[in-house]
């Protein structure tokens, strides 16, 4: 797979690797923060922590939207397409997301409710078309990635006159995550910045890390050689002494990013004044909402969605998990009574989720050590 | 996060569509997010929509500077 | 009565679909029976009629197996729900070591299930039957009304014989035993989920499904003394190994680079977040044996042509976790753990 | 690694249901297995957990039936879709005159499926089975999405043993021979029908449903030269005895008067406008037999508590037409066609 | 079970047989109609003739409200249920009965048509209570007998303004049907007459074939003694040259009949000026429709359902067998190309239809006379 | 044409609903189309309606009717 394979070779890792293990300073430890769950995943699977000195510590950020999304939206999604029977579509990411007292959307479809997975959201758009007598909530997700198709197909609802299909925009936006994780202080030294949000947005996003954190920033590919080389850059950066944003991903981000996505983002949706992360709490300017002139294929402003109050499990230490401060392991219930098939947070359902991520790839890690 | 895959444009349909490849698996995708897109561009595919083009030539000189990350450091191993 | 007197008109195959009064027990049911199961399958045991089967068997250890078979959609790249429902339980026969011999097919079908599509895939079944020399002895029909099915299910039940000498089982499965993999893995999932609504891949992927018998008597006669063989279906081979580990009580280390997987399979894989090592094969085997077999055991499964892609994918260990761990392309470790709820495709 | 480690948390059974993931082949498919079907059905074979059982067998001849299950109401007045899935099967085996061994059983769920309910069915199968002495040594289970499917469907695969000396098919029915039935008929249908929505009756009807095999064995040790034996079910008496002559070739000439018939069936079947003679049955035998044998064999099902009411209700003849006729109480004859159709309540 | 095993009585049986055999005039043929298919049925279902004497002929007669429902109305209902997508409900007996080319309700539920079974009306009535965002139509069929529970439930549905569920009508008149029996003349000595139906018209709507066309007619219960009984009650007239009406089943019909269904029937319904039989063709005053003032609860005038003309199969002799001009076993395709399950006439379908009861039930008299 | 039974009643309901019992068989029914039903009565039910009472005095006569004719003849017979 061209683009994919050379970037993963087993040979070249070798090599980073040693670069790496040279490029340390001897004595020092590297905090390093990957946004990511994308970047999570990649560390995981691949076993990157391997090819690493003890030294170099790698925090998991709250770049996951499927952890961050708040138990009370999801729960108010399961509460509309019950009441109004109509057709939910999701991506698959969501199905396993625990609700309020670890409903999920997809023991709503074990009841009875019509909740369809979909690929891509132009598919919602076609069941739309192929049910002009059902009603169809299509729940957007994602961060600024994910936005531009939902606002593409948007546009296309309306210019089509398609009135039983609406949007339940859950978009968030990732430097306001950012800043409110340097905000809360912690021991970081340097930060793997997004991959593919970066492909929309551009480098330019991330200045306020260097300018105003005196942070380094690497934004990194997704791909394990990316990441060593990006965490090369970081460790050279480090002991320099720098903070610069710098750019390992130039096959696929600029500076400025893609700018009719830009565009047409901005001319669909607003700002929300302030949302809830999970983990985080409300952050301000962290999200967005479909333009009132869009209304009618807004599913918040069409349908009563009342803010549901949907306390997380008292045990689950997602927060400090997406804020980096506590490693999955070092959650009492990792492992035992929070597992994947019966999550108490989102952070061990979603694929790219931290607690995931280790359950399925590096528990023997923890097993080894105990 | 934002599973998103690097892929051939084989064929450019009506309406901002286009067909990619990876692998020998082809899907019908939108270009909308694109200001143009020809045959035989690599494209970064994310939810069925191609998000950026992906620049070879970049590509490749990230490919070299890996490499010689990697040999200057492997020299100094197998020295 | 002649068979013209019975069914004076024959079942309109063309255009004809499944009614409730094709599994009332009536004339309907019998006509249905006997212009498409009984022509299809035809053998001396169907044509006896009875509610059962016949047939003598000298004294020996017996192995038994059923699956029921609910594939969607029902006609796949590779093969559709009928040949599936004869190998998929003769697999599960020949993974015991065993001569397969006999099968038994039962039926659920969906009102308004179009004939045609019924003939086509019971034709599938008598070929799939035919060519692994297997006879479909006995079966049963029930007919769903629309809406509490979806087209057809199929459940088949084998039997076989094991030879003397050989024990085969999970359970056999130990520390220093080689890890063998018949071929490339994930093919049969991808061929099923690209053709599903909603998901439009246009892949070469096609689905491995095949009969392994022939195959595991090749590996029996090289090594008599396997200790385990699993066909790697649902949950892949991820979750077939760790079923393995758990039921031996052992661990196991595997090589990534050794494991067998083509292009498309890993592509797809990608295009949708999905773990080409969770997705089912129909066509596959592991095979565990001790190490010092092993490469004869390799070399009796390349001389076969389900088994030329065979390849030594790692060894068992110790492990009081019972833990599956790989060693990645990349150089690194990973668990590879059972298959967690079902492979979604996933956005992140 | 320990079961604990396996399965941190148990399944909440009292207030869960069947979910995709409980079919995706991972480890919430290996947990509902072992807590819930390994704990009903548990024996040492399926504690191996292989996908086969394995046994040893003498040399015999082998019989092997198998049924798919279907019924709804899943509970109905006197079983359920559970024990019934063992009977019959069980049935389908005896009625060859075997000695039942050995059972698989294929569950297809349906999403949305309520464990408590799931739990219920499987432990009416283990008491079915375990009092039948049969062991159900190897099975599948397959969720399908909710609205593909109608809670549970069991299909269930059987084999056993037949004594030498004894050839039980329909197609060994004779002119002379007697045909004798073991009980009242119409009971299971009308149970269950009973119970559909839309009909709210209110009855004392309970299913018959019971196995067999031991009534079967004492009628074999008695006459073994019983010519065929078949369980009227689906299609009821009416359908049984046309197959049968169909079969072998021969009529049946039937006396109304003669066939066990209980006052509520009657009464149901005027209120419904069906006809018992067409209502399954799934505790009940046919058997045929030379006309010497008839008063023995009666008075051998007589003693077994399955064949209290057990009468002869008729005598195979010569029939170039293969016709069912019958005597009927009122003093006329009328055929006893096969069903057509579906059973159906009717308002003329 | 009372009232029913008394009236089949074997012993009963031989005796009245007896009686009749006494009483038929010597190298005199009977030739008695039953017009009901509930006594058809009776007769085949008993064997009732192997205890009559060769000359007494049965003829059959058209009263089977299934089998003489024109396949153009029947298909109209098809049409309707699958343009619409409603919930049909009906009786069992109309499932199978064909329409257009063969189609049926069977068929078009195995393509997905929502065509549900009930037992009573009442059903369809708590299916539309149960499904208030569906429209549910019943397919109303039948003589006196079923029509006045569809007028209770019309007016019940009214009652609770129940607006998603209407009445498609097919009930069908006795009278008219026998009169136009009579119009088209025929070999009949005598008629058995409905059970049933005359528990709510009573017996005198009959008079008219004793006064106007010199007939006999016995009104008869559907147990085979009060059959042997009637038939012996019509050997004596017609040897005595009366032409009466009797009433052999008094336990449960008078003159007059029930006065509240005819009430309710009267209040609900107004007679069709014409309407098509299967067999007998257009028959004036021989139908009912509902009313305009329940408009709201007639599918007819809710929905389009415009006349569809279907010509029932060539071969088919099902009109002549109505018309009692021909036997089940005169027509070229009885049991060949016509079965139970493949009708090519509705008289093979429904349980009272002759074609059916003699398939069934007497089949092996046509092959021991061949 | 027209499936009716006899049936007795053994229990009124309200809104025009009794329970009729034929063999041990309990069905709750319709006795709207009856002026008035008590306890005991015996129904001719159809569709879950019932159509009208029985009358047991007509009955017992009918089947003193069918001895009779029956017994003559039947005497005649065995004469
Ligand atoms: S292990 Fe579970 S409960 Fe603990 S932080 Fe992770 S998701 Fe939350
Ligand atoms: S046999 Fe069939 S075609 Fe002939 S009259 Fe009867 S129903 Fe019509
Ligand atoms: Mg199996
Ligand atoms: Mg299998
Ligand atoms: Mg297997
Ligand atoms: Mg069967
Ligand atoms: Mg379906
Ligand atoms: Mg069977
Ligand atoms: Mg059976
Ligand atoms: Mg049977
Ligand atoms: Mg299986
Ligand atoms: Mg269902």
């Amino acid at each position: 797979m061209k683009y994919l394979d050379e970037f993963r070779d087993g040979q070249l890792a070798q090599g980073l690797a040693a670069h790496i293990r040279q490029a340390v300073a001897p004595n020092r430890h590297y905090a390093l923060m990957e946004f990511c769950g994308g970047h999570t995943h990649a560390i995981c699977r691949y076993g990157i922590e391997d090819l690493l000195p003890d030294t170099i510590r790698l925090i998991h950020g709250p770049g996951c939207p499927v952890c961050v999304l708040p138990s009370g939206r999801l729960q108010a999604a399961i509460e509309l397409v019950e009441r109004e029977r109509l057709i939910l579509c999701s991506y698959g990411d969501l199905l396993r997301v625990p609700g309020a007292h670890g409903d999920t959307l997809l023991k709503a479809k074990a009841r009875g409710a019509d909740i369809r997975m979909v690929y891509s959201i132009s598919d919602a758009l076609e069941i739309a078309r192929a049910h002009p007598e059902r009603s169809v909530v299509f729940f957007a997700i994602g961060f600024e990635t994910t936005t531009p198709p939902t606002a593409v197909v948007i546009r296309q609802a309306q210019q089509e006159g398609l009135r039983n299909f609406s949007v339940y925009c859950n978009h968030v936006l990732t430097p306001p995550a950012l800043r409110a994780l340097l905000a809360a202080g912690g021991e970081v030294d340097g930060f793997i910045g997004p991959a593919h949000v970066s492909t929309i947005i551009g480098s330019q996003p991330y200045e306020f890390v260097a300018r105003d954190h005196q942070r380094p920033l690497v934004i990194a590919g997704f791909e394990p050689l990316d990441m060593l080389r990006a965490i090369a850059m970081l460790i050279r950066q480090i002991n320099a002494g720098e903070a610069i944003v710098e750019n390992e991903y130039t096959r696929a981000v600029s500076a400025a990013g893609n700018r009719k996505a830009q565009g047409l983002m901005e001319e669909m949706f607003r700002v929300r004044p302030t949302f809830e992360w999970r983990g985080l709490g409300w952050l301000p300017d962290s999200a967005l909402a479909i333009r009132p002139e869009f209304a009618e294929w807004d599913a918040e402003q069409r349908f009563e969605m009342p803010p549901i109050q949907a306390a997380d499990h008292k045990a689950c230490a997602c927060g400090e998990v997406l804020r980096g401060v506590k490693h999955p392991q070092d959650c009492t219930v990792f492992g035992t009574a929070c597992t994947p098939e019966h999550p108490l947070g989102s952070c061990m359902v979603s694929a790219e989720g931290a607690c995931a991520a280790y359950y399925h790839y590096g528990r023997f890690r923890q097993a080894a050590a105990s | 996060m934002c599973l998103a895959i690097p892929a051939q444009v084989i064929e450019i349909l009506e309406y901002d569509q286009a067909i990619v490849d990876m692998g020998g698996v082809r899907k019908p995708i939108s270009t909308a997010l694109l200001e143009e897109v020809a045959v035989g561009d690599y494209v970064i595919v994310h939810v069925g929509y191609a998000l950026n083009r992906l620049d070879p030539d970049e590509a490749a000189e990230t490919l070299r500077l890996f490499a010689e990350m990697a040999e200057v450091i492997g020299n100094e191993i197998s020295r | 009565m002649s068979r013209r007197d019975l069914f004076p008109r024959r079942l309109d195959i063309a255009h004809g679909c499944i009614e409730m009064t094709h599994g009332g027990g009536g004339r309907a049911m019998a006509q249905l029976i006997e212009e498409l199961f009984l022509t299809a399958f035809d053998n001396e045991w169907l044509r006896t009629q009875d509610d059962c089967a016949q047939f003598a068997i000298p004294a020996s250890r017996l192995v038994m197996a059923t699956d029921s078979h609910v594939v969607s959609p029902l006609f796949f790249p590779g093969g559709d729900i009928g040949c599936l429902s004869v190998h998929g339980t003769i697999n599960d026969v020949a993974m015991a070591g065993a001569r397969p011999l006999y099968l038994a097919a039962s039926f659920i079908l969906e009102e308004g299930f179009p004939l045609a599509d019924l003939k086509r895939i019971v034709e599938s079944m008598a070929q799939a039957a035919r060519q692994a020399g297997v006879a479909i002895v006995t079966g049963d029909t029930k007919v769903v009304e629309r809406g509490k099915g979806d087209g057809v299910f199929i459940t088949t039940t084998g039997i076989g014989i094991v030879a003397a000498g050989v024990t085969i089982s999970a359970s056999r499965a130990q520390p220093g035993d080689a890890i063998l993999l018949s071929g490339a893995i994930g093919e049969h999932g991808m061929a099923v989920l690209s053709q599903r609504e909603n998901l439009s891949f246009d892949t070469p992927i096609q689905s491995d499904t095949a009969a392994l018998h022939e195959l595991v008597a090749a590996m029996v006669t090289a090594v008599p003394d396997i200790h385990c063989l699993r066909d790697p279906t649902r949950g892949g081979l991820a979750t077939a190994l760790n079923e393995i580990a758990q039921q031996a009580g052992v661990g196991m280390r595997l090589q990534e680079a050794a494991i067998p997987l083509r292009e498309p399979v890993r592509a797809l894989g990608e295009f949708l977040g999905l773990d080409p090592l969770y997705i089912a094969n129909e066509g596959k085997l592991l095979a565990i044996c001790p190490a010092a077999a092993a490469d004869k055991l390799l070399a009796a499964m390349r001389d076969h042509p389900l088994g030329q892609e065979a390849a030594i994918i790692g060894q068992v260990v110790a492990d009081d976790h019972h833990f599956v761990e790989m060693k990645t392309v990349f150089g690194g470790s990973r668990l590879v753990d059972w298959l967690s709820g079902e492979q979604l495709p996933r956005i992140c």
